[in-house]
């Protein structure tokens, strides 16, 4: 167990597997020279080569579907979205093809590559480069889903995605990147597992990625007012551990879901959804969702941190929940 | 009857125009999967063309107008037809239909329904194989509408740029859809438009599989050797976009003037018979073991066993993985809960 | 009021519109001389002429970020996607400008434009042309979004849509444009109101687009059997009508939610969560979501039918929820 | 000092070149939103020779690097600071910021942060011109990196084909980030590649601010008539991709030399002072009117009001729409439900 920043888990993830695995290449644009735009791959140029560690074009549909036509004949690509909202370009390419062509071709073949992209707010970077879109991924059958809050789950998550047999979009978050935390690289994954971070009694609070360590905060500060929140990182949302989390609130009741993403139509909705399904009789409250608001993310630092979740919102949150 | 290399390519062209021939009695019996069906009649020579100038291990993807493609490619009739039935029995088991049978054994990485969207991922699959220090070409075949979609540009300049070893291939069958090629371009020479994105660019008549095979096996040598290709291949689509449509966009003058000038089966028989390779009769016979073979393709899929429902839930994700968990079972769970 | 299809209402709007209002322009692929691919604008190419009735290359990246440009300066563009699948090539367009421009801009621009596109199954069009894909558009912010079941709406939803200040994201149902009803193009527009198409006392059923019809037979053959549904149509997506949702729910205790998209990260989880959040206290079962399977659409006629609601499995479901 | 048009482009130039100084002055005095602040420095000759061959009218998108060209198209600096700043007297209220500077009023339909994707903006005000009758210009300003987006041709073979009013250039600064041009590309010489789409395609050099205007006078004549022209602008990008980047892969030597070579501010400051238009003392005048100017807008930026939070829910509707609903009392009204 050491000490390590979370991109520097990624490019660990990515250079053990890399050492590993001939046939896993990265590309993306400045994912070479540059060592990434989060500086995730740096270094990796010089220990792989350009054969390896493959500096494309400002291409995104193109290099993304290179990526499914290479992982349909042998290589196992990396692919990176150098931020989320470039989805938009190279939609087609993930949604249209790499989710489809294993069940469109009745078998025959699958795509085993990575998408790697970075999301979320955090630099007023503006509309165009601040978002969490990861509901449309969720939406599309045949798209794995990572979406990794903590050091270790950055290592341990995107070596795993590296063994699977299907596409996964791994999406990490842009102010996470410098976070320091213990990296247990020998830890098991247990993939598709979401982990309790927190025990807790009175209240379920489901999150993922950034929205984590917001959540924590924000359960110790409940736990010094008397308030036993359980806090539920969800890990993965392809495959989405529905029954860590239906058990969770079963025992507890309430629920709150956190998600640095839109409100309507995001991730937070199926999440409330699964847990009435799974839970309907145990609550004393309906699910509550706490996410972003219904805006595009403005650029003004203060519009921007007021445009998502904060530590205060889910502790002021959580006592209306408990009516406290 | 001599067992010759030109009469080896009529054979071939005529399967596939017979082939797509029926298909459409497949779909006016009833048993196609939908009407979706996009005939490639008239472009038999850039299938058999380029698929005769490839070797084999050579990788190709194609496109919602790809029947013949594959078949040229080696693919076996009757599992193409059952697939267009959407039976169990085809390429795909049925889950793919008309415009996206695939057959990885024989290279063929997909049709594709998306205009331009498989067109990276042959080059994708040339990246594997510059990677893996495979001696293979990818082609990505696709239409005259294709060249306006964006995607092609970008595949265009990695290919060159990576100096991979892949051959793009424009069918320029002078319509998408409806529109009429100069309607949708501005500009109409696409192998200079490709040598601006570092490709060597060349055009061969559609009418004559010879020409166009000829300009391929160039264009592959180079492929193979590091330096991309292009290929445009002017050919006219003989009938309308899909099986019903009727064409009324365009005159019937134009059709019949064209069918007969780009006719690439009418041509290279009479290339045959005027070089003394064969004689009428000879093209009875072929005619005749193609017929036979492609009217069994049609009885074969009608025949074919219907693809399980419970293939609902399989593959969408790879051996081991659990299949999705079906709707009915979520919702009574969720009303015992 | 007269007698119609769903596809000559379209055309109707489209046509009453720009006789109206010479700002308006056609553009798509095939929406001229071919009369469009579902032979919406039939016709109109004749009647309007080339100026504003314009065949694009297929180029959907292109013509829809145009039309984004040309509704900032003056034009109402209607611009038409042949299916709604093929908002992978277009959704940068579409999502990182047209719904942000307005917002990005500090309010100095509007995007006044129609996205229209056709979606869902009955056509064995296969996994890439028989997808609905409206949750894409539902959880971006800036982007209306209308769903027409019915003829009447068809019209009176598309004229309307062409009269507002943004960007409508206008989706046909490729299952619907033969259905034939009642036009009555004087019918009050309600725009973002749901409309209870049957009321009921014991149910309610929540769909849109072409579901509608499932579920009013469904709840037919209901109330054969003595259980009283009321179907609500939701007509937009944005603006989504809760209050109607939420009132009708109150009123029932059990909500059925039916959604061609797919289940998983759906319509119709957002839906059960604002049915929760709105009547949690009024609910005797979880609301129930009947969607599409997370699968591809596969091509096979009858996996097909089977992969999305039906008659049948509405009747089932709703005798479940009613314990009967 | 004489009032000639030579020392008015000096003049604008310096403007573009203070301006993208303080930018950074504001970064690191903390005044700026965020650090992904892209300096025009370099630019300034497509900047100021484009849009001193625009007319009033003329409408034009930007990209991520796009502060000097609005500043030359006639911009307020104060306002386009205070939104760098993300302040509410910004242009876009503080909601846009470096990256979404726009003004309607002046023919700025916006700068972009998706590089290509402002480009087919600028062609559909084309077609509005066009479709309305209006004498009015579009131009899609974009760096050498997007000639890589697909978006770029599909837009070029339609302004072509539909003979629109619309100029693009492209500023070729040599690098995309870390990338330069020539590991991006097979083939440089994108005015020949836009010709094969049907343009009008020249190149000028980006150190001569006159060149450029005269370049681009030329194609806006001719795309004013229907014949829309492609403009490649050879320059440097001075500095690093952002404000922060330090440019390790690339040498210094060849900062130095590129900047000597492509300093279009000195190259007109020589060519006045060789044509006798100007001396020293001149220069000096005008350089310290403009360092007063734009300390100004620093200062008007660090002082400007904040954007008030109730902003964050305004302008994602038009007019007379309702705002979203904030989630806070959706929460409130939940628990009370
Ligand atoms: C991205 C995309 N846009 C539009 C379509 C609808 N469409 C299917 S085929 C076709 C015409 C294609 O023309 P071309 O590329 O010349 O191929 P052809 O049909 O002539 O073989 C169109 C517009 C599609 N399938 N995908
Ligand atoms: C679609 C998209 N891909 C990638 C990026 C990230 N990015 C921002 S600027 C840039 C380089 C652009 O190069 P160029 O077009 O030459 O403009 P320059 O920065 O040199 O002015 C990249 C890759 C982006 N903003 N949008
Ligand atoms: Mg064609
Ligand atoms: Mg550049």
């Amino acid at each position: 167990m050491v000490e390590s920043t979370y991109r520097d888990a990624l490019r660990e993830a990515l250079s053990d597997a890399m050492r590993a695995d001939p046939s896993i290449v990265l590309l993306g644009e400045e994912v070479g020279a540059y060592g990434g735009a989060y500086a995730v791959s740096k270094g990796m140029l010089a220990e792989f080569g350009a054969r390896r560690v493959i500096d494309t074009p400002i291409s995104e549909a193109g290099f993304v579907g290179m990526a499914v036509g290479a992982a349909m004949t042998g290589l196992r690509p990396v692919a990176e979205l150098m931020y989320v909202d470039f989805l938009g370009v190279a939609m087609d390419q993930i949604a249209n093809q790499a989710a489809k062509i294993r069940y469109m071709f009745g078998g025959q073949t699958g795509v085993p590559m990575i998408l790697r992209a970075q999301g979320g707010t955090g630099r007023s970077a503006g509309a165009q480069h601040s978002q969490s879109l990861e509901a449309w991924i969720m939406h599309i059958p045949g798209l794995r889903l990572a979406m990794p809050g903590t050091v270790t789950d950055a290592y341990l998550l995107l070596r795993h995605a590296l063994t699977l047999p299907d596409p996964v979009v791994f999406l990490e978050h842009k102010s996470l990147y410098a976070r320091t935390g213990d990296l247990d690289k020998s830890a098991p994954v247990h993939w598709g597992k979401a982990i309790i971070r927190r025990p807790g009694s009175q209240l379920t609070i489901v999150s993922y990625s950034r929205m984590i360590h917001f959540c924590l905060e924000a359960a110790e500060q409940l736990g010094g007012e008397g308030m036993d929140a359980e806090v539920i990182d969800l890990r993965t949302l392809n495959p989405l551990d529905r029954e860590t989390v239906v058990a969770s609130v079963r025992k507890t009741g309430r629920a709150l879901i956190v998600s640095e993403g839109h409100l309507t139509g995001g991730v937070a909705g199926e999440l409330s959804a699964v847990i009435t399904e799974g839970a309907f009789s145990y609550l004393e409250e309906p699910p509550i969702r706490l996410a972003a608001e219904d805006v595009p993310v403005p650029v003004s630092p203060a519009l921007e941190a007021a445009s998502i979740p904060s530590v205060e919102r889910i502790v002021a949150t959580a006592r209306k929940i408990l009516r406290r | 009857m001599k067992n010759t290399r030109g009469l080896y390519l009529y054979r071939q062209m005529l399967r596939c125009r017979t082939f797509e021939d029926r298909v459409g009695e497949l779909f006016v019996r009833g048993g196609s999967a939908g009407s979706m069906l996009h005939l490639s009649i008239g472009e038999e020579a850039p299938a058999v063309g380029v698929a005769e100038a490839m070797a084999r291990g050579d990788r190709f993807t194609s496109h919602h107008r790809g029947h013949s493609i594959f078949l040229a490619r080696g693919a076996d009739p009757k599992r193409m037809m059952a697939e267009i039935a959407g039976a169990a029995d085809g390429y795909c088991g049925g889950k793919g239909g008309s415009m996206h049978i695939a057959g990885m054994d024989l290279g063929s990485l997909g049709a594709n329904a998306i205009v331009g969207g498989g067109v990276p991922t042959a080059i994708g699959a040339a990246l594997s194989a510059k990677t893996l220090g495979e001696d293979s070409v990818a082609v990505a075949f696709f239409g005259d509408g294709a060249m306006q979609q964006g995607v092609i540009y970008e595949s265009m300049n990695m290919a060159a740029l990576w100096k991979l070893p892949a051959l793009f291939v424009c069918i320029n069958n002078q319509y998408g859809m409806g529109t009429r090629i100069d309607r949708a371009s501005a500009r109409l020479d696409f192998e200079a438009r490709a040598e601006t994105f570092g490709l060597a660019g060349k055009r061969a008549n559609g009418a004559d599989v010879e020409e166009v095979e000829a300009r391929a096996s160039e264009l592959i040598a180079g492929a193979r050797r590091g330096s991309p290709g292009f290929l445009i291949v002017d050919c006219y689509r003989f009938h309308g976009h899909a099986r019903k449509d009727k064409s009324p966009y365009r005159e019937e003058a134009e059709e019949i003037e064209q069918r007969a000038l780009r006719d690439a089966v009418a041509f290279q028989k009479r290339r045959l018979v005027d070089h003394g390779e064969a004689v009428e009769g000879d093209f009875a016979v072929i005619d005749n073991e193609v017929a036979a073979e492609m009217n069994a393709a049609v009885e074969f899929a009608i025949a074919a066993a219907r693809t399980p429902l419970a293939a609902l839930y399989t593959d969408v994700y790879g051996p081991g993985e659990a299949p999705p968990a079906p709707v009915d079972g979520r919702i009574d769970a969720a009303l015992a809960s």
